[in-house]
């Protein structure tokens, strides 16, 4: 297994599945000239060229529009929108388009389609540009929701999503590209729809997914040293939402912490712990907690910003407040 | 091409089936039988007629919510097209769409999409599959006044240009967006004057009740796409002598403007070019209208008869991935 | 009190604030010359003229854009969209630009803009046109999130958000508007952000806002001819989201269950249910339980959609199961 | 209107300032001081400086997130952008927005705006208010060339046209959008066309390095518009020096071209101007210069010692409505 970046692994994700069927594509606002925002696609433009590697204007609905459009006649687009923020300008698409084909026209046509983009705040752009609002999407059946937390995940979960025949919304974090991990070699996949467990213990469930993993698993470090050993699980989908190890783990534990970086209102807190007390009601001996955004839409200044957004330490108090 | 007797009758028969499964439609509607939305196409019927007999069977054909016309046209039965309107597992798309959202892909017919504006962008992406794929197949998206003027008109257009995709954007100028006349919406009357914002080559046909003149121009506007020069843009003038739904108040034109334009009804028109023309006589039109009676009223029985969509059919379409 | 319906208490609502403050006006489709789609404009135009009465071309982003830059400048815009399918479409407006302005000039700016909508399915409109996402507007700070269940609230809420200097998003239920109440006389406003017990009841707390009010109200009646008294608090305002009542209820009656129209992955109940916990962990003696819609696109078939749709008799065997 | 000798050398200042405080922030940025995005200005200060100059009063500006030109040119103090920059309590933003979210109400300048293309329908939201109260004021909105692609754009400039609102449409075309080129976003290269589409009387100035012109071009579509004629759309042809933001790998464009374009650098131009045409010596613009590098030294030791925004103001402008 090497050791990779996050963005190397995605970035091999999508070259390989390039490589491997002509019909995979990319477009997006600088996906070949400037190589990605986030040097994702860097290269990309040489290797394959125009037809494959499309910059396109800035017009979100028209990236992920003609991305449904090209997919319902056969191809495997993967749409790019630069920032989740911007997926705002492309939500009918979203929601309201892409999940709906299938279904609507009695299984007539389906949608293929990857639509890639990278979320979480941490890098100071203010209120507009930093947000996690990863559980909105996730409202919605016919949509899968998929935000990885390792690079052997997210290589693999991309991979699934390309070869999924369902719209597969798949959420990266702008701050995390450069953390690295295992990865496999050679091509695999990892099933869209399938929980984690990232780290075993007894003491407390953590269910946590993306940037909350990093977080988290900083988090049990502290805590071992301090004789608590926490089990972490990585929901890695959001929808299809798989709460069978959360479960399991939480009926060991008796006890969870869920860890995201988003607004706890109406977020994937919310929903995971509804999970727990339906499933396993009887197993809970203290209130779960929800680790999470301050709710602002978050400032600028660099101090102000990382108090809003959750932190280790707060990972830790959470975990102890629990036990 | 010029038709012969047969393929006039044909038309005819069309134009008039249309015509009839509507009128009966909303008798049905009246009755409770059949719910939501029921956007009439009388009056229009020139338009996606003529349309769709100048296609070749490799023009995928995409329209907004108003689409019994394009339905009935590219020949899905009027038994699919009632049974639909009647929410049955026997309508073409199983009863899960309804009025609105009709669609044949097997006959190159993509919906019946209800979201205005919303397929322009997503008909940018089938051409794109086609050129992609070195596929000579034009799309012909349809979209109202009205549509032109929200947001993904303009992305679908600009990039339909930039890319240079054979799409041809045809603007079913019926007058009025719901009751909103167009200049009421638009800065422009002359819808078709918006292509000069994209560079796209464009003209307006004033007549679009005469079959004729629609097939004319739209068999010249595909011939261009189809050589490779890229979208065209063709705005047809029609008039829809319905509301805009059912239960429309109509208070937004005079009795008198609906009355003028009635006498320019499409159908009628065409009678008298064919009798007139001595392409075929009265009789011939007289049986084509008896014969179109009868298919409507097995299409009724038919639906009628048809079964409700089982309960256990709920999730049969959420996703087109089998696990 | 006066018994009216719920569409003339939002129309009075209107009315009177439009006669109270002459910078109130209303922007939307067909809000003019036809009266509104449901009617609740009906006559405004003759009374108020275009000014302040404004008839919009179809374009979401702009409604509410310009909503928004109007209110920055001191009027008090009522932007109409349509029914919230729609929403999508300007969705950067309602959560990314309108919730964000007055904090991120640090405090130099505000946006007293209401946003009209409704949603709702049960009206055979298909997937795209059926649907409750009241959930995900509500997980963005900075824009408060109203649904009314009764006419006397619609009316006070209406006027409290009109005269709200932030942004409120006002969504109203497109089946409920012939639903009849008392409604107080005079001029009065309803407190955004305050729940509201509507049902006393001592078996179980039934926590739910809008049409989940209706449902939950005739389950009540049912459940009392059993001897069963289940209490309702109606949210009212989904953010500011008001705990104090649900919670109270909560720890009398031990027990609850939350009633929505929306789908519950990542919805209203989620959000209740943790928080319920969160603060009344040991009230709790039995899981709490949601009603919601499954997890579908809604299908244009009447029983179907029906069938995919909390009913009260879901309601009924829910509190049963709890108790 | 013609300028004094004064005139000339206070706009000369504020191209100076602007410069000045751009080449600053860079290396607070490369510092580390600034986080976020940093889009400089350079090379293109004859446009904003230009545009500000002939605005009265109560024009109204608005502008994208490339905003420090305009900020300055308005008279918000180097003090207050710097700190603004540095997220600081006393920045013009109280920290809040950083680079991309300038603001003073007061001065009429309304932002500062990130989310590309959404300050359109907001600036004719702010025409509309104008007109509306009968205020003779035109809303200036400046927007690049990328801007003109996305849906936002085309509902913001229809609707001006539609409602024949006092908005002066300013494209600063800056010949890419990010590293994507005009022709390869834009249908038409000729932006100002896009005008053609709503029937807008439209221009363009080819030389926007160029101040003079600039104020010319601009003073002439404000006096079209202040007398009741509409909206009016003018290009501005500019370039900027620098990349997008800081860590533009600029791939996108040779550097002959740069060096090309920096032989046009409007201030250069301008110096020439002020002492070709003897409206000024060399040595007074010296002095300026001079000044400037004092003020701007002042500004950052200013900024440096300036409070961080409290912890306990976190929460000080999510609502406007006081409770
Ligand atoms: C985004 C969006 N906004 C509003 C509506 C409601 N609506 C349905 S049809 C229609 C009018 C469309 O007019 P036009 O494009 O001229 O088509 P026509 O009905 O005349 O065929 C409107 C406003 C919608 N379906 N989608
Ligand atoms: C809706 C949206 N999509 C994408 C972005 C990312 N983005 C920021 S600036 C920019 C380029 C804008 O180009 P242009 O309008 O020409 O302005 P310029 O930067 O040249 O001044 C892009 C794509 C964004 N901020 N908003
Ligand atoms: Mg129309
Ligand atoms: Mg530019």
């Amino acid at each position: 297994m090497a050791i990779i970046t996050m963005r190397q692994a995605i970035s091999d994700a999508l070259w390989e599945e390039m490589e491997r069927d002509p019909k995979v594509f990319i477009m997006g606002q600088e996906v070949g000239v400037w190589g990605g925002t986030y040097a994702v696609t860097k290269g990309f433009l040489d290797h394959f060229g125009e037809k494959r590697v499309r910059d396109t204007p800035i017009a979100e609905s028209a990236i992920v529009g003609a991305g449904i459009g090209a997919s319902m006649v056969g191809l495997r687009p993967v749409s790019e929108i630069m920032t989740i923020n911007f997926a705002f300008v492309a939500m009918d698409y979203i929601v309201n388009e892409a999940p709906k084909m299938h279904t609507m026209f009695g299984g007539q046509m389906s949608v293929p389609l990857v639509i890639r983009t990278a979320g979480g705040g941490g890098r100071q752009l203010g209120a507009t540009h930093s947000q996690t609002p990863d559980a909105i999407f996730a409202h919605f059946p016919g949509l899968k929701v998929v935000s990885p937390g390792t690079p052997a995940d997210a290589k693999g979960l991309l991979k699934a999503a390309i070869r999924d025949n369902d719209p597969v919304l798949f959420i990266e974090h702008a701050a995390m590209y450069q953390i690295r991990g295992e990865v496999p070699e050679g091509d695999y996949t990892t099933p869209i729809g399938v929980s984690k467990v990232q780290r075993e213990g007894d003491a407390v469930t953590i269910v946590t997914y993306c940037k909350g993993l990093q977080l988290s698993m900083a988090a049990a470090e502290q805590l071992s040293a301090e004789g608590i050993e926490v089990e972490i699980v990585d929901l890695r989908s959001l929808r299809p939402l798989d709460m069978g190890p959360a479960l399991e783990s939480f009926k060991k534990t008796n006890r969870a912490v869920i860890v995201e970086e988003g607004w706890p209102s109406y977020g994937v807190g919310a929903e995971v712990a509804t999970r727990l007390y339906e499933a396993a009601f009887d197993y809970a001996d203290a209130p779960i907690k929800r680790v999470a955004q301050k709710e602002v839409p978050l400032p600028y200044n660099a101090a102000l910003e990382q108090f809003a957004l959750p932190q280790v330490d707060d990972v830790v108090a959470a975990v102890k407040e629990v036990l | 091409m010029a038709l012969k007797k047969k393929d006039h009758l044909e038309l005819y028969r069309q134009m008039v089936l249309i015509r009839r499964v509507e009128e009966r439609s909303a008798e049905l509607y009246q009755a409770g039988k059949i719910g939501g939305f029921l956007h009439l196409y009388i009056g229009q019927e020139a338009v996606s007629t003529g349309i769709v007999s100048v296609r070749q069977p490799q023009d995928r054909i995409i329209t907004a919510y108003r689409d019994h016309g394009v339905a009935l046209n590219v020949g899905i039965s009027a038994k699919a097209v009632i049974a639909e309107l009647l929410g049955k597992e026997t309508g073409v798309s199983k009863g899960r769409g309804g009025s609105m959202h009709m669609a044949d892909v097997e006959k190159n017919f993509w919906g019946g999409h209800a979201i205005v504006g919303a397929h322009l962008p997503i008909a940018a992406g089938m051409a794109l599959g086609d050129q992609y794929e070195g596929r000579d197949g034009v799309t012909i998206c349809m979209f109202g006044d009205g549509a032109t003027n929200i947001g993904f008109f303009h992305e679908g257009v600009n990039l339909s240009k930039v890319w240079n995709l054979p799409v041809l954007w045809l603007c079913e100028n019926n007058q009025y967006g719901m009751g909103t006349a167009v200049d009421r919406a638009s800065a422009v009357e002359q819808i078709h004057m918006k292509a000069e914002g994209y560079g796209i080559p464009h003209s307006r046909l004033e007549d679009g009740m005469d079959i004729m003149k629609v097939r004319e121009a739209v068999g010249a506007a595909l011939d261009h796409i189809r050589s490779g020069k890229g979208p065209y843009f063709l705005e047809v003038m029609t008039y829809r002598f319905q509301g805009h739904s059912m239960g429309d108040p109509q208070r937004y034109r005079e009795k008198d403007e609906v009355t003028k334009w009635e006498k320019s009804d499409p159908i009628g028109i065409y009678h008298r070019y064919i009798v007139g023309d001595k392409i075929a006589a009265k009789a011939d039109l007289d049986k084509i209208e008896e014969a179109v009676e009868v298919e409507v009223n097995e299409a009724i029985e038919f639906a009628e008869a048809s079964p409700d969509p089982g309960f256990d059919t709920l999730y049969d379409y959420m996703y087109a991935s089998k696990e």
